[in-house]
């Protein structure tokens, strides 16, 4: 599984998933991408990370435990239902703030991105959990197998 | 009346307290409260005839009430009740003394002399119920006291499920009878017996209402628990099973003839099982050779004769019903507490093992002959009074065969009388009876004080007909009477006959003592068929059928299961399909070379996923299912969808891989799925059934709102040009909530299921 | 507005908890703490929701501000708030008990997360009104229940689990077929907008193939006959707090589904579709309990008679009449305590015995008397025995049948009463009077169970007490939840009407 | 041209029931991976089917001019795609470990929680 094409290959390409991932995440309100597609991209790359350099590596790239990123996640999704109940709207309703940033450019900062982040660290944290715990566990002997 | 009921309740709790701080002193005690009901009764004398009432409203919306009424027959019931109950708890108190549960059993017994309370002054239909259940569960508490013993638990079982059994009937003959008289108080319902009567729900209701009042009172074919109920400390006896629980069917069936009886149906049932039930009872009490068997049968005699003499719904019947209730209470419960004397203090209470106890224990032999002298009807007891009086009803409802057969009954109690009072008294010292000696003072004033009030009554009857019987059988006959109890009666044919009738039982006494035994062994092998038998049969039947429709649901196959959920799940679908004109639509305009192309080579790689051997075939396989279809959402203007399916589908198969290489050594062969014939038209079924469900739905017009809404909105009130991703982030934000959760607890359990593999060190 | 926010409260307390619980997983005592803190928010905001659904009626919460049925609607009527309450009890009751039931915090560190990840599935079941939504969160306990499953890890577990999850993907993807077909039919997903839309659909064959679909999804979620197969296979195998709460909850959000769809949406062809369904209740009463008596372990003779009480629910909604519903709603709220409470306390026995083999145990009655009391509260409530909550439920159900003449259901609905006596006097008689066929010392007393295994137990059996002694509260407002039910109409006008 | 999509459906409906009927875990769950995809299809075709364009406002527009495909069940797919995913994962892991504690992937040889009762 270790071959040296596939860690050139991965060294080179894994950044770029991962930033194209985040620029998915951030095109998807207007274009096709979004919090999931980019998560899965990000997911795909840290796999990938995986596949080629075992799962300390992979582990190493997310920083945080998978588990603890994909309940960051929920939360952050949770938390931008919130801000709707100081401007006295219902649970959900979304909040823009438009930001001006000269030269008729502006920059929407709103809670429904705020959400697809949330989304996004989820599905990273959620898959990549489950795909280092199986690349970690080491496949038991089959003798033992009356257990 | 709500504080009489509450009260023993009350005691309930605070019995185990009272036991733990007074020990011995804590019956008496705790007898303050059935004593001082007593007291309350006897002080409303007066107002029996007239009758009491007390509504507290409890589940309105039910129209459920604590209703209470206190005429003659509750009265009568609650001087019972609070009379012996107060004589049982002081009894139990020596009889038990020193038990290590002996708290548990106050709370037990306490706790049935508050559900009895309630059930005979209950006026409401469904309050009686719930009282009458709280019975069944007392008992069966204190059937099974002895809990040690697997006799005991089969008996409490047996009474429980014979009288829940009845009970369940009750609930629904109450409420059919409550719909048929319109109103859920018993005082309604009795006013109202014409209309029941004619109603339609009338037999139903009658047949149900019969069926939890033979239960309960041991009517024959029911009859069984009661005996085996006998494995209950005698106390338990003397008060459940002689004078109150027992008499609860009795009571309804009273309390309910002003309503329902007067019609042939209710008669017949009533005299035929009441008979049969009074005459089988005496004839297997002579079987018996336990003392408290024999007054065991002989209590579901007197219970079959109550029915029996309920039955005509005469005033004569109700009459004699009355006075007979009241003179069994009293000698039953004298003769209950004196076996238990017996059993306490010589050790034994097998006939064959005692004789000559008269020395020992002359005051319980005291009040035994004057009980069995009641029982059997001799002159000057309370039994020659009621005896009276019966013959009277039984004359009065055709004369010849009700009067033989209570004449026979006769002959056999006085057989039975002489079983229970000469032959453990009388004759030479037995072994155990040089053992015996007195039972202590406790145990002695609930005997001597009923046996007492047997002869008082039987000497001076005007003392309770007026006061206590008449009420009571103005109640039962819906109707004021009077009751006439004298103690010297003119001679005349029939005062002739009973006094054959004692000659032939002493004769018959006499001979049986000689041939008792050759006829028990004789008659064995044909009551071990009996009801009891009976009972064990069905109790067998049951679990068997209970665990071949369970082996046959439920076999631990997990293809099976599958199969038939599966199977069941389209062939109900395809059915409801039937239930209007069904049209199907086949839209196949200008189909594209790259559709089919897709189309074609999706299906041959689910084909061959299903047929594939090998891992790696099979992971490919699927893999190109997912392709194909994200190829389908391209084609048809869902690039989102697309993009998605495919990275999830690369991540599947990475999963795939990453699972399907840590099963060595295993096949994905297929040849070991035998019914293939079955599950291939299972499959080909449900995927018919898919195919013309969506074509039918393809064949209706699309609403298509909600869609051009989003569109609509999208821009302008969300923000947003993709529509799919707006709906995702915003318009449904919910459901993409609910959707992280998912891949978050998804992750989660994956790592929860990964540890339980490391358990396996450790594991059970 | 208040009611809104305290409907979205009862979702976010438990995914909050969720988060917060996993972020904490590798300080033990840290997220037990927070576990239990959390739940009992949950039960506060939900009854909060619960006082202001009845003062004020219905809540209806159109998420982001979206009107229906473009948004996603919470509707929160009676019958919403009531089980969203008697979730969040059992939720805090089932914690509190795991709080003493599970030991070794680092191999069960997903306990906590994945229970309230379930409550959070099921509130936001009983809070929906919309039919995606609802599969939406059928989803998430049902993940929160596989992992559930395996917590603990013993080979029964993973048996049981693989014929859980087997079958339960089943019945998720066929919910999702439904939904499909009636999306295809109705074009819309809103239940209030679904149920405006059913009239006009002029296909009835397929609609009412489309609600049979629908039936059975929520028939196999509910267990009813002849889908139970899974939770026979699996309930008895799991941790004791992890298999009363699914005892008390998983297949009551099922039945509150079947309740949900064919008094709202699906009312067009009641021949076909309630005629069905009390023939499911009568089946899966009988044959709930038969399989129940030939059991000999506790949590096995439990488990079954889940299957027979669903049964009962059904009556109700089959016989569709008021006193039906009122039914079937004391019914739900009385059964998922008292069954709940009983593996409470079938954990409680083994853990004082042994074993959860009836012929390995006894000894009860002696060593451990006020377990006795504990027991005999909810089994005999289970048994329909009077003044307990469950004969409450009984009466109105079998009443409900007499009334309008539906003899057989009522017959079967008191012949399963007596084969449910039976059962438990069974368990009573094994457990509790038998003696301990390893001598007397076998079976301890009470005071070796910690305390966080016991105040949830008393708290349980107090409130079945409770509910029997003082029916009247809770008949009203089943009784409420009952004529809610019954006028969809006006179900449709608080959601459609514009109620922002 | 929903005719063939809808035969297609059929098929891997067949398929997959077919799949789930076997003894075989691993198979059970493959056909849950083809009912999924079967079921997904059903939702997308349920909302009619189009070659128009994709769910997507011109940057510059505020609403869509032409036929656009239905955006309903794209989003209500997407959703159930992803929690298909994670089912499956799971029930991928759960596969595994009862391989290795059960020591087979064969439904029928899994008697622990339901043993067979013994012949007496």
């Amino acid at each position: 599984m270790s071959s040296l094409i596939l860690r050139a290959g991965t060294r080179l390409l894994a950044p770029m998933m991962l930033l194209f991932s985040v620029f998915l995440l951030w095109r998807g309100h207007n274009l096709p991408g979004g919090g999931f597609i980019g998560g899965l991209v990000a997911t795909s790359a840290i796999a990938l990370q995986g596949i080629a350099f075992g799962p300390a590596s992979m582990r190493r790239t997310l920083v945080f435990a998978p588990a603890t990123i994909a309940g960051a996640g929920v939360l952050i999704a949770t938390f931008a239902a919130l801000p709707a109940a100081l401007a006295g709207l219902p649970f959900f309703t979304g909040l823009w703030l438009k930001l001006d940033l000269g030269d008729g450019a502006v920059l929407p900062l709103s809670t429904p991105l705020l959400f697809d982040i949330g989304v996004y660290f989820t599905v990273i944290g959620g898959v990549c959990a489950l795909i280092a715990a199986l690349e970690e566990e080491p496949a038991l002997e089959d003798q033992d197998m009356g257990g | 009346m709500l504080t009489v009921v509450l009260a023993p309740f009350v005691s309930a709790l605070v019995a185990p307290w009272l036991v733990r701080r007074l020990g011995r002193w804590a019956s008496y005690s705790l007898a303050l409260v059935p004593g001082a009901i007593f007291v309350w009764a006897v002080l409303r004398l007066d107002s029996f005839a007239a009758g009491a009432s007390q509504v507290i409203p409890w589940v309105p919306g039910l129209d459920v009430a604590l209703a209470f009424r206190l005429d003659g027959l509750s009265g009568l019931f609650v001087l019972l009740i609070s009379g012996i109950g107060t004589l049982v708890v002081l009894y139990a108190g020596g009889y038990l003394a020193g038990h290590a549960m002996l708290g548990r059993f106050f709370v037990f017994l306490m706790l049935f002399m508050g559900a009895m309370l309630g059930l005979v002054l209950a006026d409401d239909v469904i309050a009686l119920f719930v009282f009458w259940e709280l019975t069944s569960l007392a008992s069966y508490l204190l059937v099974g006291f002895q809990s040690e013993k697997p006799e005991a638990r089969r008996a409490a079982l047996q009474a429980l499920l014979i009288t829940g059994t009845g009970g369940l009937a009750l609930l629904a003959g109450l409420i059919l009878a409550a719909l048929a008289g319109g109103s859920w108080r018993l005082s309604d319902l009795i006013v109202a017996g014409e209309a029941i009567r004619g109603h339609g729900l009338y037999l139903p209701a009658m047949v149900l209402i019969m069926l939890g009042s033979f239960t309960k009172s041991a009517q024959w074919p029911f009859h069984s628990w009661l005996p085996g109920a006998m494995q209950a400390p005698t106390p338990v006896s003397a008060y459940l099973h002689s004078a109150t629980m027992v008499k609860a069917g009795v009571y309804l069936l009273a309390r309910l003839d002003p309503a329902f009886g007067g019609t042939a149906a209710w008669t017949t049932t009533l005299l035929v099982i009441g008979g049969i039930t009074m005459l089988a009872g005496l004839m297997l009490a002579l079987l018996e050779t336990d003392l408290k068997l024999i007054l065991a049968w002989t209590t579901v005699s007197a219970l079959g004769a109550l029915v029996f003499l309920i039955g005509p719904a005469t005033e004569e019947g109700a009459r004699a019903a009355v006075a007979f209730l009241l003179t069994h209470a009293l000698y039953k419960g004298a003769l209950f507490m004196a076996a238990g004397n017996v059993d306490h203090e010589a050790g034994t209470r097998d006939l064959r093992n005692l004789s000559g106890l008269i020395r020992a224990m002359p005051i319980t032999f005291a009040a035994t002959a004057v009980s069995s002298a009641s029982m059997a009807g001799i002159p000057l007891s309370l039994g020659w009074v009621s005896k009276a009086i019966t013959k009277a009803a039984a004359i009065e409802a055709g004369g010849f065969l009700p009067l033989s057969v209570i004449t026979f009954a006769t002959l056999l109690l006085v057989a039975i009388a002489g079983m229970v009072a000469i032959e453990p008294f009388l004759g030479q010292k037995s072994e155990a009876a040089h053992e015996a000696h007195e039972a202590p003072p406790s145990m002695l004033t609930g005997p001597v004080a009923l046996a007492s009030l047997s002869l008082l009554f039987g000497l001076f009857p005007d003392l309770v007909s007026d006061a206590v019987l008449a009420p009571a059988a103005s109640a039962v006959a819906g109707s004021p009477l009077a009751v006439e109890a004298k103690v010297i009666k003119p001679f005349d044919w029939t005062l002739g006959l009973t006094f054959v009738a004692f000659a032939a039982g002493a004769a018959l006494y006499v001979l049986w003592q000689r041939r008792a035994e050759r006829w028990r062994d004789r008659l064995d092998p044909v009551l071990s068929r009996g009801p009891d038998a009976g009972y064990d049969r069905a109790l067998a039947g049951l679990a068997r059928l209970a665990s071949w429709q369970t082996r046959l649901w439920q076999p631990g196959l997990l293809h099976r299961y599958t199969a038939a959920t599966f199977s069941v799940i389209v062939l109900v679908t395809a059915a409801a399909l039937f239930r209007g004109d069904l049209r199907l639509a086949f839209p196949v305009d200008r189909v594209r070379l790259i559709e089919v192309v897709v189309l074609a080579l999706t299906g041959a790689a689910a084909i061959v996923a299903a047929l594939a051997t090998t891992r790696l075939l099979a992971v490919t396989a699927l893999g190109m299912v997912g392709i194909g279809v994200a190829l389908i959402f391209m084609l048809f203007g869902a690039p989102d969808l697309a993009i998605t399916q495919f990275m999830v589908e690369t991540l599947v198969v990475v999963l795939l891989a990453l699972v399907l290489v840590r099963l060595p050594g295993f096949r994905l062969s297929a040849a070991a799925d035998r019914p293939r014939a079955l599950h291939a038209a299972i499959a080909g079924a449900t995927g018919l059934l898919v195919i013309v469900l969506l074509l039918g739905v393809l064949a209706e017009p699309f609403d298509p709102r909600l869609s051009e809404w989003f569109a609509r909105a999208s821009v302008p009130e969300a923000f947003g040009h993709n529509i799919v991703n707006v709906i995702l982030v915003d318009f449904r934000a919910i459901d993409t909530l609910g959707e992280i959760i998912v891949v978050f607890a998804a992750a989660l359990a994956g790592l929860a299921a990964i540890a339980a593999r490391a358990a396996r060190k450790d594991a059970r | 507005m208040i009611g809104g926010w305290l409907a979205a409260f009862v979702l976010i307390a438990p995914m909050v908890s969720a988060g917060a619980t996993t972020l904490a997983h590798a300080t033990p005592r840290l997220q037990a703490r927070l576990s239990l803190v959390g739940a009992f928010v949950l039960l506060a905001v939900s009854v909060a929701l619960l006082v202001v659904v009845l003062r004020d009626g219905m809540v209806v919460l159109q998420s982001g501000n979206w009107a229906a049925p473009f948004g996603i609607t919470f509707a929160v009527d009676n019958l919403g708030a009531v089980m969203t309450v008697i979730a969040a009890i059992t939720g805090a009751a089932c914690l509190t008990f795991g709080l003493g039931e599970t030991g070794e915090a680092e191999r069960r560190a997903w306990f906590h997360p994945l229970s309230h990840v379930l409550l959070v599935g099921v509130c936001g079941a009983f809070l929906t009104g919309d039919l995606f939504n609802l599969y939406v969160w059928f989803e998430v306990m049902l993940i929160a229940s596989f992992g559930l499953m395996t917590v603990g890890g013993t080979k029964a577990q993973i048996d049981g689990a693989v014929k859980y999850v087997a079958l339960n993907l089943v019945a998720t993807l066929i919910f999702l077929l439904a939904i499909a077909l009636i999306y295809g039919l109705t074009g819309t997903l809103n239940f209030a907008d679904i149920a405006r839309s059913v009239p006009a659909v002029s296909n009835v064959g397929l609609l009412t193939a489309a609600a049979t679909l629908l039936m059975a999804a929520f028939g196999m979620k509910a267990a009813v006959f002849p889908l139970f197969f899974w939770l026979p296979a699996a309930y008895h195998t799991p941790l004791v707090s992890v298999s009363a709460v699914f005892a008390g909850l998983l297949t009551k959000v099922g039945v509150y589904a079947l309740i949900r769809a064919f008094t709202l949406l699906f009312t067009h062809d009641p021949e076909w579709t309630h005629t069905l369904l009390l023939w499911v209740a009568g089946l899966t009463m009988v044959t709930g309990v038969l399989g129940a008596a030939a059991q000999s372990e506790m949590r096995r003779i439990l488990s079954w008679h889940i299957i027979s009480q669903i049964g009962y629910m059904v009556m109700g909604l089959a016989l569709a009449t008021p006193l039906g519903l009122i039914g079937s709603v004391f019914y739900l709220v009385h059964h998922i305590i008292v069954k709940a409470n009983l593996f409470l306390i079938a954990g409680v026995a083994a853990r004082l015995t042994g074993s959860m083999e009836l012929k390995r145990i006894g000894g009860l009655y002696r060593s451990a008397p006020w377990l006795g009391v504990l027991f005999f509260i909810p089994a005999f409530s289970l048994a329909g025995f009077p003044p307990l909550s469950g004969f409450w439920a009984k009466l109105v159900l079998v009443r409900a049948a007499l009334e309008i003449g539906s003899w057989w259901i009522a017959a079967a609905a008191l012949v399963t009463g007596l084969l449910t006596i039976y059962s438990m006097t069974k368990i009573w008689a094994e457990a509790f009077w038998k003696p301990h066929p390893a001598g007397e010392a076998a079976a301890r007393p009470l005071a070796e169970a910690p305390a966080a295994m016991l105040a949830p137990i008393a708290a349980l059996a107090a409130g079945t007490v409770v509910i029997g002694l003082f029916a009247q509260p809770f008949y009203v407002v089943a009784e409420g939840a009952a004529q809610q039910l019954l006028d969809p109409a006006s179900y449709i006008a608080a959601v459609l009407g514009g109620a922002r | 041209m929903e005719l063939p999509l809808v035969l297609l459906i059929g098929l891997l409906t067949a398929v997959a029931t077919w799949l789930m009927l076997s003894r075989n875990l691993i198979r059970l769950l493959l056909g849950f991976a083809v009912l999924g995809n079967a079921v997904n299809l059903s939702i997308f075709v349920a909302g009619r089917l189009t070659r128009d364009a994709p769910p997507l406002v011109p940057l510059d527009a505020e609403t869509i001019a032409g036929a656009f495909a239905n955006p309903l069940p794209q989003a209500l797919v997407l959703t159930a795609i992803v929690i298909g995913f994670g089912l499956l994962a799971f029930a991928l892991v759960l596969a595994w470990v009862a391989y290795e504690r059960l020591g087979t992937v064969r439904t029928d040889e899994m008697r622990v929680a339901e043993p067979p009762e013994e012949k007496t």
